[in-house]
C-alpha cells in the first residue's frame, strides 16, 4: 500500500509506459571520492530514474559476489554509515529523484531506528530497502518512526513467495514491491522466466508500483520488461562495469568515464 | 520440537526470529513444517535413533574420569562425545537433518563448515544416505585444514571455497545461504549448529538433545544427582544438546566460551561475554561487532568456536540468567587439553579443552558433582597440541 | 583362557610354544598364572567389563550395511570397531593387559608399535591407570608415523626408537623383548596383537573375545543367522577376537592377508598363503622366511599388516582347515576403502579395507549372510588415501 | 648332567682353578675374510680356552645392540649357515679347543635338525647354544640326533631363574650351564651381584661346569669370578674392538691387531 507522502516520489513511475531505470551503488565504492561523482552521475543522469544506494555490511547473504566484493572494499576503505548518509545528501542537493538506502538489518539497529530514519530523512533519502527485516520487526520498530518522518520502505516478492507472502508485501510496501526477477542472487544468470512471474503480479500493480531486480543487467533486460514492472534495478552489472582492471583504470575520471560509457546505452530508453 | 514453550512465533525471549530474505520464506516455513511433522512421527523418530545407534554408535559412555576429578578437587564425569562417529557431536544432528532432507524430498544437501567437522559429519551423513552433498568453506580455512577438505572429498562432497570476507566459516555461511537462495526447491541446507534462522536453533537443539537424554539414563542408572552441566559454547549445539532435557530442573548450567588470546584482546571468540546484541546469519544474538554494526571477526585457537554470533537460544538463557558464561584463553585450553591427555587417556578436541581448562580453574566446594560434555576427540588438533607442546618443552 | 582346550602344554596344535630365553622364564609363568586367575575372578572381569563399557565405549554397533550389501550382491553387516575409544579393536587388549598388570603389581609398561596404533592403545591405557609407559617403535616408522609419535608423548609415554634391523615392527618387538629381559621383575609387556609365546596369543584372543561376543547378542537380538565371519589378519587379534566365541559353530571363518605388492612380487605380507612354519619372536607360527631360515621384511601398504608372522592360532586354524585365508593387493586394498567410504559414510582403517575388498571380489551365491570386523577407522592412513586417489583421478 | 663325550672336552674347564676365557665371535663379522683370520687367531691364542662361534640371525632378541650389529653386518654381506661351518672346520683343523655354535631355533629347524647337527659334527663343532630352544624341543627334537653325533648341549639359568629352572639347566645341560652374569643383554652394564648370584649355583657345580656370560668385558670380570665359575665369556666387548672406527681400519691387518691388542691383557690369566 502506497502511502500519500510516497505517491508524489514514485507516481512518475507508476503511469510512465516504460520502464524506468534505477541503478544500485554500493557507498564507499570504488572509494569515497570516486563515489561521490558517481552519485552525482546518477543525480544528472537522464536515463536514471532512481537509485539505490547501498549501505555496506561484513555479511550481505542477500547479495551476489559483485556486490558482495564492493561492499568489502568500501568497508576496507573505512566506509561508515556517516558516508552513506552524506552521499545521500549530497544527490538530493542536485535532483529530486527518489533514492532508496539498501541494506541489512544490524548496522540500522545498531545505530538506532529511529535515529537512523531521521538521519535518513535529514539526508534526503526516500526510504529503505532492508532485504533481511522481518514483517513483524517492520511493524514493531520501523513502520512508526519511517511514516513519521514520510520515508518508505519496500518488501520484496520472489518466484518462490506464496500467496500470502506476496499478498504482505505489496500490503505492507510504502514505496514500491522488489520483485526478484531471478531465482538466485543478485547479479546472477537469468535462470527462470521473467514474464510468467511478473504477468502473475499484475493484478497487485494497482496497489503498489512493481520494481525489478536481480540480474537486471541491459537495456534488452530493461525493455523485455515494458508493461510488466515500473522500474528496474541494475546493480551487479553497474558495479562490474565500476571495476578497474588494470593501473590506468584507477583513477576518478577513468572511473566516471566507464560510468558513463555503462548508461549510453540506457539513453535510448528515453523518448 | 520447534513449539517448546520457550518460543514464541520463532523467538527465544529477545533472541531468534527469521532476518532472512524473501527468496527463503518458503523453504523456512516448509522446513519448520517438516520438522514438527517428522519428529512427531514416531516411524521417523525410530529411523533416527536406530540410526544414532547403528551408524553413530551411540549411546556414548558416561564415564567417571578419576584422575582429572583429583586434580579439579571435585567429581567429574565425562559424557563421551568424541567416541560419536566421525569423532564429535556434531555428527547427531548432520544424520538428524539428512534423514529429514530425504523425507522432504530434497535431492542435494548443502552446509557450511570451519575446521570442517560439520563438513565431515554431513559429507559423512550423506554418503550413507546417497545423497550429493556441497560443503562450503572458507578458502583461508581450506588451506588451514587440508586433511578434512579430503576427507569430505573421499565422502563424496563436492567442497566450494568460500573467496568472501575473511574466507572462513562466517562467510562459508552467508555462502551457504546464498547457494540456497540461489537453489531453494531441491536443496537442503544443513546448519552446523544450534544458530541461524528459526527453526535452525531448536531443531539443531533437539537433534542433539540425545546427548542429555543419555546423560539422564545413565545418572539415574548410576544414581548420580549431578549440580553442574558444562560444555563448550560454539555456536552452542553440543551444550543445549546436554542442557536441553535439564533446562527445568535445578542444576547450573554452565556455558564455557572461547576467551581467545585474552577477553580484552580484541582477539577472543568469547561472544556472549564480549558482543552485544545483534543480526548475524538469519537471527537476533549476541554477536561481536562495532560501534557500526559490522560483524567482527572471532578469534580463538579453537576453530569449531571461532565463530562471532552465539546461537539465540543461549543469548537468551544467559541473558535471563539461566546460563551462566565462563570464558577461557587458548593458553588455558591448550593446557588443559594435554592435561586431560596425560591424566585420563583421552585427546580432547580444542573445544572441549575450553570446558575441561574452565573446571580445573573454577572455585569449587568438593560436594559438587560435574557433568562436563567431551564433544570431541583432538586428532584434528594434534598439530596444534604438539607445537604448544614444543614451545613449552 | 589360556587352558582352552585348544591348547596343550602351550601349543595351539602344531604351533605356539614358548621360544624364549631363560631370563624371560620366570615370568611368563608369572603372567600365565597371573592372566588365569584374573580371567577366573569375578572382580576382574567385571572392572575389565566396566572399562570396556566406559572408557572404551562398548558395546559397538552391529550395523547393516546397506550399500556395501547392494555393492557384493550379498547382506553384509560391519562390527564397528572403528567406534572404539583410539579408533581401533586395538584398545580392548591393550586395557586387558594394563588391568592385569596393575594387577601384578608392575609399575612400568612397555609395548611395540608398527604403525602406532597399538602403541597409542597401550600409552592411552596408561594414561588412565597412570602408569609410565615406554613404547618401541621402528626408527623407520617413526619417521613415518611421526603424528602417532605425538600422539604417544601428549599421552605421556616415551617412545624409543628400534634402530636395528629393519627398523620396523619386527624389530620394535625385539627391542621390547630385551628391554623386559633386562628388566623383568616390574615390567609388564603388552603385546600388541594375538603373537608372540604363550600365553600371550591366547590371552590377546580373550582380551579381544567381547568382539565376537557383542556380535552374537546383537545377532540374536536382530534374529540373524551369520554364514560368514571376515577379518583382515595382521597378528590376527582382530580376526580372532570376532570368531572366538563361534569357533565350534558351523560357520565360515576367512582371514584376509595383505597380498601386498602382488603375492608372488616377493613383497607381500601374506603370511599364511605364502610362508612357512617357523619361530619368530617366541613362537611357532607360519613366517616369511628365505631358505636359510632367516626373517623377511614384510610388504603391506597397511602398516598394520606389515608383519612376517602371525598368530600361531591362525596358523593352527589354517593348518586344520578351519580357517580360510584369502589375500587382497595393495590397489584391492586402496580402491575397497575409498568406495566404503563413499558407499557408507565410513573410512576404514586400511587393514580392514582387506577384509571389505575381499567381499567385494568373492564369488557370493546370495543367500549369505557375511559378518565382517571393522576393525579400525582410516584416519591414521587418510594421506596414502589421498595420495591414492589424486593418482587415479 | 655332563654326558661322557663331552667330559673329555670340559674336563680341563671343570678342574682348572683360574676361570676359562671363551671368546664369542659372530661369523661372518665384520667380514669373512677378517672373521676367518679371527678364528685362527682364537684358536692359536694361548689365553683362549674355548670359543664360541655366533650364528648370525636377523631376529637375534636374547642379544644386545653389539651383537645384534653384528648380526646384521654378518647378514648384509651374505653370511649363510655353510659360511658358520666353514669357520669351525677353520678353527678345528688348527686345535682342539671347544667351540660352541650358539644362535636361534629357527635357521637350524629350517636346515632340518638331525642334518645340521650332522653337519656342526662334521665340522669339529663341540656343540650347540640355542637360548630360546624350549626343553620339550630339546628333548623331542635334538637330544637323541646330539647323543648319536656326540654333540653336547648348553642351558642357561639367570638370576631371574626359578628352582626347578636351575634344576633343569644343571639336568639337561651336557656341556656348561651358561650362567647369566647380568639380569639385561648381553653386553650390557652390570646391574646385579654376580658374586651373590653365582655362590648360589656352587652346590650345583659338581654335576656340571658354569660359564659365565653376558656383560663380562675385562680381565678384572674374568678373575673377579676365581672360584664361582669354571669359565666366563667375553662378546659383546671383543666385537666392540673390532669395530673399525674410521676408513683406515677397515682392513683384516688391523682388524687382527685389534683383535690381538683386546686379547693381551687377558694374557695375565695365563699361569
Ligand atoms: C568437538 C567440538 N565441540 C564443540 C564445538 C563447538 O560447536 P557447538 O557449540 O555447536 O557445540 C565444535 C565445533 O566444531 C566441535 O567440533
Ligand atoms: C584397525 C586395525 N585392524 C587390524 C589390524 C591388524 O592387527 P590384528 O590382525 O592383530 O587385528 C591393525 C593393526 O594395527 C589395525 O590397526
Amino acid at each position: 500500500m502506497i502511502t500519500d507522502d510516497m505517491s508524489d516520489i514514485f507516481k512518475r513511475l507508476m503511469h510512465a509506459d516504460d520502464v524506468n531505470l534505477s541503478v544500485f551503488l554500493t557507498a564507499g565504492y570504488p572509494n569515497m571520492t570516486a563515489c561521490g561523482h558517481l552519485i552525482e552521475l546518477l543525480a544528472r543522469h537522464p536515463a536514471v530514474s532512481f537509485v539505490e544506494l547501498g549501505m555496506p555490511f561484513s555479511d550481505p547473504l542477500a547479495d551476489g559476489p559483485t556486490i558482495q566484493r564492493a561492499s568489502e572494499i568500501a568497508l576496507k576503505q573505512g566506509t561508515r554509515l556517516d558516508d552513506v548518509l552524506s552521499l545521500s545528501k549530497q544527490f538530493r542537493s542536485i535532483c529530486d529523484k527518489p533514492l532508496m538506502l539498501m541494506g541489512y538489518c544490524n548496522p540500522v539497529y545498531r545505530r538506532g531506528v529511529e535515529r537512523f530514519v531521521k538521519e535518513a530523512r535529514a539526508a534526503g533519502a526516500s526510504g529503505l530497502i532492508l532485504p533481511d527485516l522481518p514483517y513483524e520487526s517492520y511493524s514493531r520498530d520501523f513502520a512508526e518512526a519511517l511514516g513519521q518522518e514520510g520515508l518508505s520502505m519496500s518488501f520484496f516478492v520472489s518466484p518462490t513467495s506464496t500467496k500470502e507472502g506476496i499478498e504482505r508485501a505489496f500490503e505492507t510496501s510504502t514505496a514500491f514491491v522488489y520483485g526478484v526477477a531471478n531465482v538466485g542472487l543478485t547479479g546472477d544468470i537469468p535462470s527462470m522466466d521473467r514474464g510468467d512471474f511478473f504477468r502473475g503480479l499484475q493484478n497487485h500493480r494497482a496497489r503498489c508500483p512493481i520494481v525489478a531486480g536481480f540480474g537486471i543487467a541491459t537495456p534488452e533486460d530493461v525493455n523485455g520488461l515494458t508493461g510488466l514492472v515500473d522500474g528496474a534495478i541494475v546493480g551487479s552489472a553497474f558495479l562490474r562495469a565500476l571495476e578497474p582492471k588494470n593501473e590506468s583504470m584507477l583513477d576518478t575520471t577513468s572511473i566516471v568515464q566507464r560510468a558513463e560509457d555503462f548508461l549510453e546505452p540506457f539513453n535510448l530508453n528515453l523518448k | 520440537m520447534t513449539n517448546h514453550p520457550i518460543i514464541k512465533r520463532g523467538y527465544y525471549g529477545d533472541f531468534g526470529g527469521q532476518f532472512i530474505p524473501e527468496m527463503l520464506r518458503r523453504n523456512f516455513e516448509e522446513l519448520e513444517k517438516a520438522f514438527n511433522e517428522a519428529w512427531a512421527d514416531e516411524a521417523f523418530r525410530k529411523e533416527y535413533l536406530e540410526l544414532m545407534r547403528d551408524f553413530v554408535g551411540r549411546p556414548t559412555p558416561l564415564q567417571k574420569a578419576e584422575r582429572w576429578s583429583e586434580r579439579c578437587g571435585v567429581e567429574i564425569w565425562f559424557k563421551r562425545e568424541d567416541l560419536a562417529h566421525t569423532g564429535a557431536h556434531k555428527i547427531n544432528n548432520a544424520v538428524g537433518q539428512v534423514l529429514l532432507a530425504h523425507r522432504m524430498g530434497k535431492s542435494h544437501i548443502i552446509a557450511e563448515t570451519g575446521a570442517g567437522q560439520h563438513g565431515v559429519a554431513t559429507a559423512t551423513a550423506c554418503a550413507w544416505a546417497g545423497l550429493p552433498c556441497t560443503v562450503f568453506m572458507g578458502a583461508d580455512d581450506m588451506k588451514r585444514q587440508k586433511p578434512n577438505v579430503e576427507r569430505m572429498r573421499l565422502l563424496g562432497a563436492e567442497v566450494r571455497a568460500a573467496k568472501t570476507g575473511s574466507m572462513t566459516l562466517k562467510d562459508a555461511t552467508n555462502e551457504a545461504m546464498r547457494f540456497w537462495i540461489a537453489n531453494p526447491t531441491d536443496t537442503h541446507y544443513v546448519i552446523g549448529s544450534a544458530v541461524g534462522p528459526h527453526p535452525y536453533p531448536m531443531m539443531v537443539a533437539e537433534f542433539h538433545r540425545i546427548i542429555g537424554e543419555e546423560t539422564m539414563t545413565a545418572c539415574a542408572r548410576l544414581d548420580l544427582k549431578p549440580t553442574h552441566l558444562v560444555a563448550c559454547l560454539g555456536g552452542g549445539s553440543n551444550a543445549l544438546g546436554l542442557f536441553l532435557p535439564y533446562i527445568d530442573q535445578e542444576i547450573a548450567l554452565v556455558g564455557v566460551e572461547a576467551g581467545g588470546e585474552s577477553l580484552d584482546s580484541g582477539r577472543t571468540a568469547a561472544t556472549i561475554e564480549k558482543g552485544s546484541p545483534g543480526i548475524l546469519h538469519g537471527a537476533k544474538t549476541m554477536v561481536l561487532q562495532d560501534g557500526e554494526g559490522q560483524i567482527q571477526e572471532a578469534h580463538s585457537v579453537s576453530a569449531g568456536l571461532d565463530y562471532p554470533g552465539i546461537g539465540p537460544l543461549h543469548a537468551h538463557l544467559a541473558a535471563v540468567g539461566r546460563l551462566q558464561t565462563e570464558a577461557v584463553s587458548d593458553t588455558e585450553a591448550l593446557k588443559a587439553g594435554m592435561l586431560c591427555t596425560r591424566l585420563e587417556g583421552i585427546l580432547p578436541a580444542l573445544e572441549t579443552s575450553h570446558a575441561l581448562a574452565w573446571t580445573l580453574k573454577a572455585e569449587w566446594k568438593g560436594d559438587e558433582l560435574v557433568l562436563l560434555n567431551l564433544s570431541g576427540r583432538g586428532d584434528k588438533d594434534l598439530e596444534t597440541y604438539i607445537n604448544d607442546h614444543g614451545r613449552h618443552v
